[in-house]
């Protein structure tokens, strides 16, 4: 285990410096971290990018990065590092998949997953900050629940509006944020 | 008095140009009241669900639809708003409906304000609120288990989430929060013995407080472990029959909980007998996946592409278990996917359906025939909880 | 035109004793009446019955009154009172063509059409009160422009929100009141 | 700190196996910083519109939703909410985006607030907000001329309607209430001069009223009698070629009025030349149905089932129209049925059609040559209004 808390230890000096004291109490202080919102996978899937009515054959134009070595359409929902997300993807609202929407706020508190870069072959800590402050983005919603949990554990619970420590807390949408790699290997 | 005229005019104009009276009907239709608007009756009959209606697209504009499922029409009885990530419970004896809920005072951004709007059963009015201190109102995609009430029903508990855990109590005469109790490592609010609740708690055990009768933590009881989470988690959600409470696991254990008692018994589990023909196995599938009827039969929404992650997938038929006998005693097969499942507490039950694209499918419980389809009823039927006395 | 004096004296008369004093007022001072309210035609249409999201082959169950001289189903756009309604039927949403649902408040501002009725061939003065003080009911939009005109005449358009002198103006869904027979015949 | 390591233990337990690192990529990607909140351009390219979605479904949920419909991809590039019925009006010369709309303090019922809010076009957040007296801001399905600029930007005009109408003129720079100009019989707002704005009457002529420097209503010009709102109405929103707008009707008449003076100046009219194929007729259709390039060419949104009551049914050709030569210079065929049009104001227009299903079709206007789709725009994509200078 000694590997693992050396990890922990990592993430969580990363977890401090990325996000405010307020935050990082929180997180010392009482159940963790959390992931993105969602509406649940069926009924987002019947909804994705239907926008108020059966609309849509036409898909949202692909976004790639340009960059080799992270691969994939941002826009869609098997992107890589997508691997635990859940809720409207940023990239279709204005932002990026690192990148709230211009006027929202991203929230401190994020859910971290772990997702395998095709590319490289690298497994990337990812944090899944919510955006908030504006109503749901209503665009390719995206709901993946490998790893999910129920609520009993929230920090592994991807049913949570994690728009926690927002000025607002309404649920905007998700952005999927490389935090570093989750192990060295030599 | 000229635009009146002017209007008239206008009304006149539009008039189909045949005016002959059919001889068949000697009198007009009669005038009709206004101001008329639609009531309900006081006591619902046991017919009639609630559809908690997320709104996937609008997650502010979500609200209640009190559905009857056993009419040939006028299903859609009434709504009532329930606001971003909210809940709503009823309680039958007292006539009213709760919803938490959150405001901003600009809709989107400026104050929060949590409450609890109390909805009279009748009227569909609000009756009143009960202001919730400090912005905590946990917010999640609803379970019904977010908000219940003790007490005989005097009492109110919401379960608040900051991601600090904690449930306030609020006595629902008085309109007035009674306490706070904090609830490190737990989620979720099942009542407990005639005042106080259990909890789920992330080391897989069950927590019980019970309430004083000012509303104050008394002693607290917990379980042995017994929830799996990391290989096989209790959906959050149980089927109530009477204070049992059964609970399904991802892979398709039932487990029962008693809490009649002043602490949740964890009482034995067992298997749903498995079936061939998964992809790869069947499994519970879906948000709302287990309900009871009257006579204690359950109901569980099964999904034949049962793995990892396939929890909220929903299901095609729903597995009705016999938990005494522990036996399936039928396989009904649905006629869409489906997301939700919820008995109605009739003599004969009804067991509903909710799909995806927001209409009910409504199965005769005891044959396991399609009944009707109540079409729309929802943007996106989350819940449902049927009329329970 | 002294029928139409009559007609329209006859009228004002009904307006009078069905609305409040205050509308009343209204009526007579300033920019008269009004219809329901609209997602305009070839959105409703698209969105008609598809609760978000491409939903419902399946159709609403009809609502007959069983007099068959007031025959038609009033789940069902066509439906003779509904010759000039526009937005969401309250038969749908836990009202009737002539109630509005449970926990709402009539507008007593309204649109006057006028519809023939085809059992009893008589045409009918149809009060299109607005249902409000809740989020659009969202179930059975319905659109019908036979005599709509722009808004520079507010008494004949079908895109206000006439919840107008009600404790809220949110717009839940629309009515079809019988508020008399349009002329009598000898 | 237990519960932080669990967290992780969790993380690393759903890593994939292969850990192997290829060659060909020796370091790993950066970390990225949060938080980070993208900003836009103060000034926005002239290829970028604005969407008014109306949200059909959640009336209360409508939003501006900001499109670059030239880029082949990252089309979206933000939202901004506007309540129920509410209207958007961008200033490029400020830099700030004006939203009229209506709260209730309980979302859907309590007491309420009308208010302009002032948005920022970088940071998309709000600057402030101007508060509306009296309750009385006009509710209809959006139309652009019911929130105006005047006075080289400096006052918004907002109309109001309870059944009267008149027109609140406040002050953007001390975002306080200037005046209020009664409007007895006429309907929204034309910039007019200066410093006024001149409004459609129910008698079919045109009521134009200056403000003086301290925003009260002086004189005040009638026109004679123009638009026959009986049997040929002009639909309320003009295309705008300067400061004239050309208005079309329902039978497709067009009719210009020169709004560059203190009075409207109403000047001549000429038909859409006729054109065989239609049942019964070739008609404008649709919610915002007209539209104007830079150069001044026309783009009418035609429906081949022209009739009473089409007006609001779509269509599916755009007309281009040279109003000087009075031509019918071209027809697009559209690939879907669409609601309303609207011509960016480049060099070289596009021409984007929104559909009843939430997403924009977008053709080169001058060989009307499909470009893009850009799907899912908005829920109900009502009025459209391109980034003007």
């Amino acid at each position: 285990m000694s590997g693992l808390d050396k990890f922990s230890e990592k993430m969580t000096r990363r977890v401090a410096r990325a996000t405010s004291r307020r935050s990082l109490l929180t997180l010392i202080g009482g159940a963790l971290t959390g992931a993105a919102v969602i509406p649940v996978l069926p009924v987002s899937r019947a909804q994705a990018q239907g926008h108020g009515g059966g609309g849509g054959a036409d898909p949202i134009a692909p976004q790639t990065t340009g960059n080799p070595q992270d691969p994939g359409d941002q826009t869609k929902c098997d992107y890589w590092r997508y691997c635990a997300i859940d809720g409207f993807l940023c990239s279709c609202c204005g932002g990026s998949a690192s990148t709230c929407p211009p006027g929202t706020e991203m929230s401190p508190i994020t859910w971290i997953g772990t997702c395998m870069n095709p590319a490289d072959n690298r497994a990337y800590i990812i944090s899944y900050n919510d955006c908030c402050g504006r109503s749901a983005c209503g665009r390719c919603s995206c709901n993946r629940n490998e790893g999910d949990r129920p609520m009993v554990r929230p920090q592994a619970n991807n049913d949570i509006n994690w728009c926690l420590g927002t000025a607002s807390a309404i649920y905007n949408c998700s952005t999927a944020v490389i935090l570093g790699v989750a192990l060295e290997q030599k | 008095m000229k635009r009146v005229a002017r209007a008239a005019a206008f009304a006149a104009l539009t008039m189909s140009a045949s005016m002959t009276v059919a001889a068949d009907f000697p009198q007009p239709l009669a005038e009709e009241p206004v101001p008329s608007v639609a009531e309900l009756p006081a006591s619902y009959p046991d017919s009639w669900i609630f559809v908690h209606d997320f709104h996937g697209n609008s997650l502010i504009d979500a609200r209640g639809v009190i559905v009857d499922v056993a009419a040939d029409n006028n299903n859609v009885r009434g709504q009532i708003p329930i606001s971003h990530f909210g809940s709503i419970t009823p309680s039958p004896t007292r006539s009213e409906i709760y919803v938490g809920e959150t405001f901003y005072s600009r809709q989107t951004r400026g104050e929060r304000t949590d409450v609890i709007t109390v909805w009279d059963t009748k009227t569909l009015t609000p009756k009143g609120e009960i202001v919730l201190p400090g912005g905590k109102r946990g917010q999640f995609v609803t379970l019904v288990n977010s908000l219940q009430l003790t007490n005989n029903d005097k009492w109110a508990m919401i379960f608040n989430f900051t991601p600090g855990s904690s449930v306030t109590v609020v006595d629902l005469d008085s309109r007035a929060v009674v306490s706070e109790v904090d609830l490190p490592g737990c989620s979720l609010i099942y009542p407990t013995g005639a005042r106080g609740f259990a909890s789920l708690c992330a080391d897989g055990t069950m927590t019980s407080i019970a309430l004083d009768a000012q509303g104050k933590p008394g002693a607290t009881v917990t379980s042995e472990a017994f929830n799996d989470i990391d290989s096989d988690p209790l959906f959050m959600t149980p089927a109530m029959v009477g204070r049992t409470g059964w609970f399904v696991s991802f892979k398709g254990n039932l487990r029962a909980i008693d809490f009649s008692g002043e602490a949740a018994k964890v009482l034995g589990s067992f298997p749903i007998p498995a079936q061939s023909g998964g992809t790869p196995e069947w499994r519970p599938g879906g948000w709302q996946v287990i309900s009871a009827d009257r006579a204690g039969l359950l109901y569980v929404l099964m999904n034949p592409k049962g793995g990892e992650g396939s929890h909220k997938d929903g299901g095609t038929e729903a597995w009705v278990i016999d938990p005494v006998a522990k036996t399936l005693v039928r396989r009904i097969t649905l006629k869409n996917h489906s997301i939700s499942v919820e008995a109605t507490q009739q003599a004969k039950p009804l067991l509903v359906a909710s799909r995806p694209d927001g209409s009910l499918d409504v199965y005769d419980a005891v044959t396991g025939a399609f009944v009707r389809t109540v079409a729309s009823v929802a943007h996106t039927p989350i819940t449902m909880t049927a009329v329970r006395r």
